[in-house]
Formats: C-alpha cells, structure tokens, sequence
C-alpha cells in the first residue's frame, strides 16, 4: 500500500502493464515529450521511448482510429484522448468503429482498446472544455465505459481495462488527479469492470454516484452523519456493463436513493438508475429517487456562476433531506 | 510474357474477373428478387482493380476496403459461396450473416472488412500500418476506397500520420468518377486524386484501373515502396457500370458516358492480351465463361441451402469478454 | 387537409419555407442532383436552382460546421446529413458548436440551423447503419431535438424548426416515408417545438413514445382495445426540451406507463421518461414504469436477428400486460 | 512611406502591438494573482500577424481565430477595457464574462470568436464565406488557427468545400513552430504549411509573419484574391515567446531557440523602419510605451472594478427563443 495520488495511481497501472506487456503502448497528443497535458506520463518517453510512448498530431479521428487499427493487428494500444471533450471529433470511430468491429464482422475483429480521457467542469474552462458526457458513451453496447471516484479504483480499473479483450472507454476526472488514497503496490492488482462498489455503508438513505460526484457525496454523507443520517454510498465505476444489484440491495433496506452525476440531468446517468431500480425495487421505495446533476446550461466562465450549475455537497444534503420528507 | 506473370496466372486473373462479375450479375437478380436485403453496390466495370492488386499483395499484406466489397472479397481468395451466404444473410456467410454485402471480412486472409462509414476505415488501416512498423515486420496495409471519400477528414487525417511515421500503406483510391450521384469535379478540389499526395509529401501516381496488368504492376510496385519507405497514394481511374447501389435512379449521367466506358471493358481487354500474345484462344476463355457459370450455380446453391444463424447468434460477439450485468 | 406520405409532407414544408425566405436553403450529401436520398428534396434542384440547393462533398463535419457558418451570418441553413448514423462524423460541430456559441458568446451569435437526418433500424443495413441514437443528441443543452410520427408533424414541425432561431436536430425515420395520413395545406401550419400530444385517448395504461415507434405504440392499442384495453398513446415529438405535462397527466388517470423507443434501452429516452414520471406522479404509479426498447447489441444484417432485437408491437403488447399484471 | 500607410497609421499600428503586447504580459500577472482562471494562452511575439492583417481589414469583413485570441481581438477594434474584463469573467467583458479569455468576440466588429476546438472554426468560417456568396456581397472571411490545426480533419474538409465552392475566406495560419509541445515537423509531413494548399489547387504563400508590414500587404492581397477569385491559404511564420498555456513547463525548446527569435521581435523590428524612416524618433516611440502603460492602468482597473454577471447570467442565452418544459 501507498499513499498516493489518482496522477500516481494511473500513472503506475501504466507502468506496470507496459512493462508486463511488450505490446502495451502510448498514443494521444502530448504523452510524450510534454509529459501528458494532465502529467500522467511523465519521464515515459524516457522510460519507455519513442516506440512506446507517441505523440500524435491533432487529430482525434485518427489517434482513435489508428490505435483500433492496432489493436486488430494484435497490439494493446493505450490512446489518449485529451478530454472528453475532444471525443466526439472521435466519434465516429468510437461508436460506430471500436463499439462495432467484433460483432459486425461475427467475432473476427478485435479491439483490445483503451480509450484514456479526461472530464469533468469546475476549472473554468467554458462550454466546449467542462462537459461531463460520460452517459453519452455509455449508450452504446459494444463499448465498456469506466470512470473510476478514487485512486485505487482508478489503477485496479485500468490495469483491468489494459488487459480486457474489449474496447473500454476509461474517463478520468480532472480534478481528482490530486486527489490522494491509499493504493496497493501489487502488480496484480485489479479491480473487475462491471462491479459497483458499497464506498460507505449507511441504513438511512442510499446516495449513487461515480467518479468526481463519489467524493462529493462521500463528504454529503459525512456531514449527513453529523446530524445522525447514515447515508450508504455507492460507485458506480463502470456505467456500461452497469452493476445494479448493490444499488438494488441498498435500497432496499434505505428505502431512498440520491442519484448524483456531474453532467447534465436530462437523459443523464440517474435517469437510468431511476428507471433501474423503479424496475428492480419498486416496491422498496418510499419516496422518488431524487437527482443531482449539473444544471441544464453550456457552463459558463464565470468561476461563480460554474459553481452555480456545478452539484455541490449542499445539493446532494438538500437531495437527502428531500428523501427523506425532512425540512 | 506479360508483367512476368504465367500463363496460369494471368488465366487465373482473367477468371477471377469474370467470376467476380457473374456473381455481381446474380446477387443483383437476389436482390431485386428479394433474398439479398440492405444495400447491395455492385462492382461491375472495376473488376481489374481488385484483381490487379490482390495479385499483388503477399498472404500476409493486410487489406481493407469500403462497401463495394465483393470484388476484393473474391480476389483476396475468400470462398465465393461464403461470400454469397453473407449477402444472403446466412450462418456460413464469411461474417456469419451478421455484416452482410458492406461487411465482408476474413480474419483468415487479413482481411478486416468491408466498411460502410465513408472514409472510416483509413484510420484503422493506418493503425495496422502502425502495428507492422511496431512489430518489424515486412508487411504492408493495402487501404481501398472511392474518390468521394477523398473529401472527408479521415483521409488527410490518414495520410498525414501515416506519413509523418512512415507507415506502410498503400491509399488505393478507385476513381470511378463519382460518389453516388456527385461527380469528382463537383466535390472534390482536385479530379486527379493522386495530386493530394502533395499535401502529405507521399509519394503517388495515377494508373489506369481497367487495365489488370497495369495495376498489378503499379501495385506491386507501391507495395514494395511501402514497405521501405512509407505511404503511397494510387489513384485507380475506373468506372461503375451499374448504379451506385440498388435502385439507384441514376440521373447524374448519360447512357453514352457508360458506354464509352465499357468500350474499355477490363475483362474484353485481358482477353484481347490472352489472345494477342497467345496465351488462349477464343475457345479456351469460352470454357472459362463456362466453367465460371457452372461454379455460380454452386455458390447460390450453397448460399441459399444454408442455414440462417440461429438465434444465439443475436447475443454473440457484442463483447469478446461479456460481463453479466448483475 | 391533403392525404399524403410523410416524405411528401417533409418536401411541402421544405418547399414552402424555401417559398416563404429567401434566407432558407437546403446543403448536403445528394440532395440536388440525385433529389435526396431519400427522394425528399426530388425537384428541388430544378425548382431553385443551386445557389439554394447544395450538393456537397462527403464530409459531414463541414457540412454541419458550414451551414452553422451560414446561420451565424444571417441565413436559414437547412443541412442534411443523409443518417443519423453519419452525424457522429459532424459530433463536435453539433453539441460543441451549434449547442453553445450562442451561450458561451453571450448571446451575440445565433445559429438557427436545421440538422435533417434519418434515423432507424429494420432495413438490414447492420450495425453502424441502423441506429436510433436519439437520446445522444437530446443530451445537449443548447440544441432542440424534434422526432417526428406522423405526416402532420412531420410538416408542422419542421416548418416550426426553419423558422426557429435556435439550432434544431430534426429526426426523420427512415421507415416512415410512406407513411400516409391527413396534412393541412395551409402554408402556416406550425406545430409547435416542444409539445407532446395525446395521440390516442384511453383510460388504463399511459403508452409513450415517439417517430416509428408512436405507430408501433398505436398498433399494440389498437390489438389491446380488442383486448379491452384502452391504452393512452402520448407522442413526445420533441425530445428536448421535453413536454412532461401530458404525461404526467395521463398518468395520474392510468396509473400506469409503458415508454416504446427504438433505441437501446440503457440510457436511453425511456429512462428520462421513468425518471421524470417518478418525480411527478409517484403516488399515482401502480406499477413500475415498463422500458420497450432495442436489445443491447449492434443491429445485425440477418433480417430475423434484426426484427428480434427491434421493438415490436407484440413487445409493447406484453410491457401494457406487465403494467396491468396481466397474465 | 513603407507600405503605403500613412504616418499615423503607422504609429497606430505600433501603438497596438505595444498594447497587445503589455496586455498580455498584464493578463499574466493577473492570472498569477488568481483574478484570471482557466486556460490563457498569450500572444508574445506573434503581435504582427493580428495588427497587420486587421490593418487589411475592412470593417464589415469578418473574422474567426482560435483561442490565442486577445491580440485578434484588440487589433479588431475591440475595446481592451472589455477584453480584460471577460478575462476577469465580468458581466462588462466582451463576452459577459461567460466565454473567458479564450472566447472573446463581438458581433459590431464582425468578430465571431475565439474558438478552443482545434480547427473547429474553420467550417464555420467556410460557411461565412458561403453566405457572403449567398448574399452576393463584397466581403471576405479571415480565419486564422495555429500550424498544429492543420493535421485535423476540418482543415482539409473546408479548404477543399472552399475551393469548390470558390468562397471568399482567407485560411492564415500562425506558424509559431509548435502545437503545444509537439514541434511542427513531428506533427506535420509538411512543415511549411502554405504548401499543404496544392491538394485543394488553393493559391497560398509564407509571409513573415515577425514583419508586420509584410503581413499587411501580404493580407491585403490575399483578401483582395479571395473576394474575386475563392480561398487563399497564407502561412505567416512566427514564434511565440511564452510557453503554450500558463503553466507550460516548456520541456520541449530551449532558451536559445527563443532568444534567436526574440532577435526579429517584431516590435522592435517596426520601431527600426519607423525611425529608419524618420518617422518616429525614440522619444516618441517611448511616449507610446508610456501611454498605453497608463492605458493599462485603467484597463485593469476597469475590469476589477467590473461586477461579475448577475445569477440571472447562468440561465441567459442557452436558446434564443426558450421553450419552458411543462
Ligand atoms: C460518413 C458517411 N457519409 C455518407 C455516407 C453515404 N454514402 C455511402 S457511399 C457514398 C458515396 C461514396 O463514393 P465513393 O467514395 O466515390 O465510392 P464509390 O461508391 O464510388 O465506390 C456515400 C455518400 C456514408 N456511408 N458514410
Ligand atoms: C480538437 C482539439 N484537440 C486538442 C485540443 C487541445 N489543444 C489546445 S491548443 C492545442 C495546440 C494547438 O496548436 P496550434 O494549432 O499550433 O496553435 P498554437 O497554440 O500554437 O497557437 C491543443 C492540442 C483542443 N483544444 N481541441
Ligand atoms: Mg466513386
Ligand atoms: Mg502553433
């Protein structure tokens, strides 16, 4: 165990799988001789060289596309996309490629791809730099989507999304990068995709979320527990396969659920929880899933009107309240 | 003897080019009889090109191409009637039935489809070029699509990594003068295609695609540069005789630009060298027609006894590793 | 009121606001020459010439990037993206840019722009041609995202769209072009962006849906009133913003919901819809909302695999059943 | 008189660049000091391309940039009062303080933005450019983006739609060597980037973009070219001084290579013609430095004093005509 940052942590599950696997490489604008924009990658180029570690013109089209080439022909290609926002000038070749290829062509192709970005608001970036359309990805089957909320997550899930046989979309979030934790040093360790995780066990009420939102909702629930309401918290981690049964359980000894995402509410990632467990646990439920999500404008500039459209913990509390008939 | 081909050879080529074309003949009588479905684009008229250049590539050269797949299907050496069982949507189709005509692929023969996105799958073919250099080996990519395709971002995209890394690929464009009903000129800058390689300082030629010799040497040629030095852009200039899909209402050209086309029909053109050096007489390549149209009977014949895929098929190959959602 | 298809109904507005503005004008992929692919611009090109109707190279991202230009300086651009499938290629020019200049600049640049594209699955065109990605689109702040199920709307509603001053994704379905009904003739007839309409009035189970699926949805009424089974089939007709009102109400009589989309279920419109009836009509629900959707898998070629992933009438059938704890 | 500008415009022209240039170094103390956020990407060195070729401006052309966009913006006409304010985020700044430093733009001044997609501009000014045909009107179009811009999709989609359709926008690229980090000739299989034109038969040329005076003449023409004839491709070759972004560590260029460009400042090099020409004497040239000192005094002071926008702000503008849902 080390107590390191989410940087540090995605930085060793890199290392680690490139050293494992010869065929593990590198590709997205700046990983190389800057270091990552976000200094994921830092001393790499040095570490592993130019083979291993490209800088690619700006060009997301190809970036994508090219590492799914690489991947058909057998390699284990690691692209970055330098934020999420950038993906959808890659779109194309995520959903209509990547998610495709294997079940188009009846099991011939493979794409053992991972697609490496960054999301997420709050750095007063504008419209086009802040957005959080991790739901968007995780529409499309065929596609696996993760975005881990804590630094061992985020090493365990990538070293698993390095080695799995699918395309998997890996969203990290760019205010968590300092974000520190204690993550096992063990090359072998691997968190599975697809399985959701009980962060903090509460009986009251249960809160949903992933990714940046995990952190805010674990400090909602630590204030909530200061006015004696356990609130059991629950990551995600991975919105395509979506693990449902500890979401399902929770609620039904809480009998009330939060959703909180970063992005947009409006076809959002708690709307489909919402649907999910009305489907699953209807009966359980002793008021209506609440939602927390960013307000439905382009974020602005403005650091104080961001925050505004922003979830904050005062949100996901008033959320619990709201849950819970209280005020 | 032409190109330094054999006799054997160049009465495979000129085989090839007539089974390709037959089995274009048929599965337009499928469809407009209902057992093909989706859309079917035929390769009537650009027979040399795929011939001439699968000629070329060695067993282990990877090819990717677009929709108008079957020609290169059928020249890469996959099984006509797996072929045809994919059009018709069968369990033996070479993509199980799941592809159908614009997914052709045979992982077998390093073939990696078939792909209906415009322009889609240069970036992969750029990534496989990718892959060869990364492994060191003496590889190379054959990457086909349309001139209309030239216009789409994907292409310079394509070009200019795979330049600025070297990559082994060759950008085959066939320059059959239109993308469905939009002549070169109306959308492209440039109607010599080739020209763009100056963008990307790729080497790049024009070769007359109706002539399978011609293209099978520039082709080998563009292959061997490749695999030393990097991307080449070839510009195949050729026709479609049919329309650009089923049900193309075709009132983008005239009757007379067809035929002056097939005026330079590849096939009649292959027979006339056959002949004119004596390679085979008029009667040898009446067998050929012949034998073609014996062995197009089987293909259907196959293609339509065999079983659809079965319903578990529906659930298979969305993922390699499926997680249970829980 | 004239008796005419969909395709026809699309034309006579394109052709009317052409008539009505001189600003308004048509660019894409086959749409003068050829007359569209599907037919729906047939004449047009002799009718206006080319200035106003464009064929334009493959290249869907300066399609859309093009006409948002023409907008931005004061014209009525109509772009056609020949499917719905080929908008991802135009991805960042649609929710980057048409969604958010006007916001991020403050309101001093305006994009009333059109997006025509066709959607939908069921003609074998395997998977990365048959998609209903809708709710990708409906995400994003800053567009407005109609779909419409009748010849009618489909008129109306487009009409409404060109002379918008906001950027409209407009969704035809490519299997409804045939589709015949009843289309005033009057060139202002505008059916409003925004309001969904009650289709069908019954009393048991609420049934809500849109495009192709709004007529599967009045099918399976039509076979359950034989039944006895009044079923209440909403159109939603704009995705966003999303007109909840009828719903809810309907709800509040029936208790009960079934929500038909042709795209997959995760993600997808349906759980907006389950997620918002939750949070309005709780008390009133009797059964947890039932999703019809596409199976989760890429659309294959086979015509049997793909009429078995697609919702059917049978499937609608089955979801009122479950609603009604039928059988 | 150099150029055939007068005395006066001259001494504007110097004027801006000193501005543009003390502006930026401003923005940098205040981002330093936490009153700037987000990305500031600052335009040190690279002055004489916007000064020079807004000087070729008329005021009802229009013009795009990227996001390296506060000297476009003054040398457009902007007032740098509401330029620094947007920087501040205020409800005074050019952009309501929703746009930040990389969004300036002004409807009055026909400029539509900053934009921080990588070439995603260039469409909207092709499409600019089409309505200005569409309208028949006597314009053109200049939209400018960095070297590193040129390797996307959307260059090569609106220079050849450009081309075909023979719009009226002048493509200008500021070569300043790098795209971040990444040195143009490990991104781009052409490093002179006005060669990449001949793909798309677009007229194109370099300028030297640290001699304002040359881009001025040379955009002069270019405009003058695209309202006739269709697009031209410029290249102006320069260099900036500050790292990519704030906070660049700058791994990836030496100290030397800077002060080697720092020799051709472009200020300095129009102070030298001013005073070559007797135009100006030092004296004067130093007044200038010490005006828009003071000029900057109450440009900072004006967007601190400034109020940040209004709660009301964050719902404004999302849609021009909003429909409430019910
Ligand atoms: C991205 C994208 N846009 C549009 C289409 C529709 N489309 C299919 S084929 C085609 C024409 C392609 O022309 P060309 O590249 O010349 O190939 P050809 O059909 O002539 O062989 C078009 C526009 C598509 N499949 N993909
Ligand atoms: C589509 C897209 N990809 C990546 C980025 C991140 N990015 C911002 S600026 C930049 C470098 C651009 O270089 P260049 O075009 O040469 O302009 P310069 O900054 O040198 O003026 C990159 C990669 C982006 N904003 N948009
Ligand atoms: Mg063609
Ligand atoms: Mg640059």
């Amino acid at each position: 165990m080390a107590y390191i940052t989410m940087r540090e942590a995605i930085s060793q599950a890199l290392r680690e799988e490139m050293y494992r696997d010869e065929r593990v490489f590198i590709m997205g604008e700046e990983v190389g001789v800057w270091g990552g924009t976000y200094a994921v990658t830092r001393g790499f180029l040095d570490e592993f060289g130019e083979k291993r570690v490209r800088d690619t013109p700006i060009a997301e089209g190809v970036i994508v596309g090219a590492a799914i080439g690489a991947a058909i022909a057998g390699l284990r290609p690691v692209a970055e996309l330098m934020t999420i926002n950038f993906a959808f000038l890659a779109m194309d070749q995520i959903v209509n490629h990547a998610a495709k290829l294997h079940y188009m062509f009846n099991g011939q192709i493979r794409c053992p791809l991972v697609i490496r970005t960054v999301g997420g608001g709050g750095r007063q970036l504008a419209a086009t730099h802040s957005q959080s359309p991790d739901v968007v990805f995780a529409h499309f089957p065929g596609l696996k989507v993760v975005a881990p909320g804590t630094p061992a997550d985020a090493k365990g899930l990538l070293k698993s999304a390095i080695r799995d046989e699918d395309p998997v979309f890996f969203i990290e979030h760019a205010t968590l990068y300092q974000l520190r934790g204690e993550v096992p040093d063990d090359e072998e360790y691997l968190v599975p995709i697809g399985v959701s995780d009980v962060k903090r066990e509460g009986k009251d009420v249960t809160i949903v979320s992933y990714s940046k939102m995990l952190q805010t909702s674990l400090q909602a629930a630590e204030q909530l527990s200061k006015e004696g309401i356990e609130a059991e918290v629950i990551d995600l981690r991975t919105l395509r396969p979506l693990d449902m049964l500890p979401v399902v359980q929770s609620v039904q000894k809480t009998n009330r659920l939060v959703v909180v995402e970063e992005g947009w509410r409006s076809y959002g990632v708690g709307a489909e929880i919402a649907a999910r467990v009305m489907e699953r646990a209807f009966d359980y439920l002793d008021a209506p899933v609440r939602r927390v999500a960013q307000l439905e404008v382009p974020l602005p500039y403005n650091r104080r009107l961001e925050q505004m459209a922003l979830p904050q913990v005062e949100d996901v509390v008033r959320a619990v309240y709201d849950v819970l008939y209280r005020k | 003897m032409p190109d330094e081909l054999s006799r054997e050879e160049l009465l495979e080529m000129y085989c090839q080019m007539v089974l390709i074309r037959r089995l274009e003949e048929k599965a337009a009588e499928l469809y407009t009889a209902g057992l093909i479905g989706g859309f079917l684009h035929l390769y009537i008229g650009e027979e040399a090109i795929a011939v001439g250049a699968c000629k070329a590539l060695r067993p282990d050269d990877h090819l990717l191409t677009a929709y108008r797949d079957h020609g290169w299907a059928i020249a890469r050496g996959l099984d006509p009637k797996r072929v045809m069982a994919e059009l018709l949507g069968k369990a033996t189709g070479v993509s199980g039935g799941k592809g159908g005509s614009m997914h052709l692929a045979s992982a077998e023969h390093n073939y990696w489809g078939g792909h209906a996105i415009v322009g889609g799958h240069l970036p992969l073919a750029t990534g496989i070029g990718l892959a060869i250099r990364y492994k060191e080996e003496d590889k190379a990519v054959l990457c086909v699509f349309g001139e209309g395709s030239t216009n789409i971002g994907y292409f310079h995209e394509s070009l200019n990594l795979a330049a600025v890394w070297k990559l082994p690929v060759v950008f085959l464009v066939e320059n059959n003068q239109y993308g469905m009903g939009t002549e070169v000129s109306r959308a492209s800058a440039r109607s010599d295609i080739f020209e763009k390689g100056c963008s990307y300082d790729v080497a790049s030629a024009p070769v007359d695609g109706q002539d399978v010799l011609a293209v099978h040497r520039a082709m080998r040629e563009a292959l061997e540069y490749a695999r030393q030095h990097g991307p080449y852009l070839m510009e195949a200039k050729t026709y479609r005789y049919s329309g650009h899909s089923m049900g193309d209402p075709e009132r983008y050209r005239s009757k007379a630009e067809i035929e002056r086309w097939r005026a330079h029909d590849p096939i009649e053109r292959l027979a006339s060298v056959l002949i004119s050096h004596a390679l085979a007489d008029q009667a040898a390549l009446e067998k050929i027609h012949q034998d073609v149209e014996q062995e197009m009977e089987g293909i259907v014949r196959f293609a339509q006894e065999s079983p659809e895929p079965d319903d578990a098929a529906l659930y298979e190959h969305v993922y390699v590793n499926p997680i249970p959602e829980r």
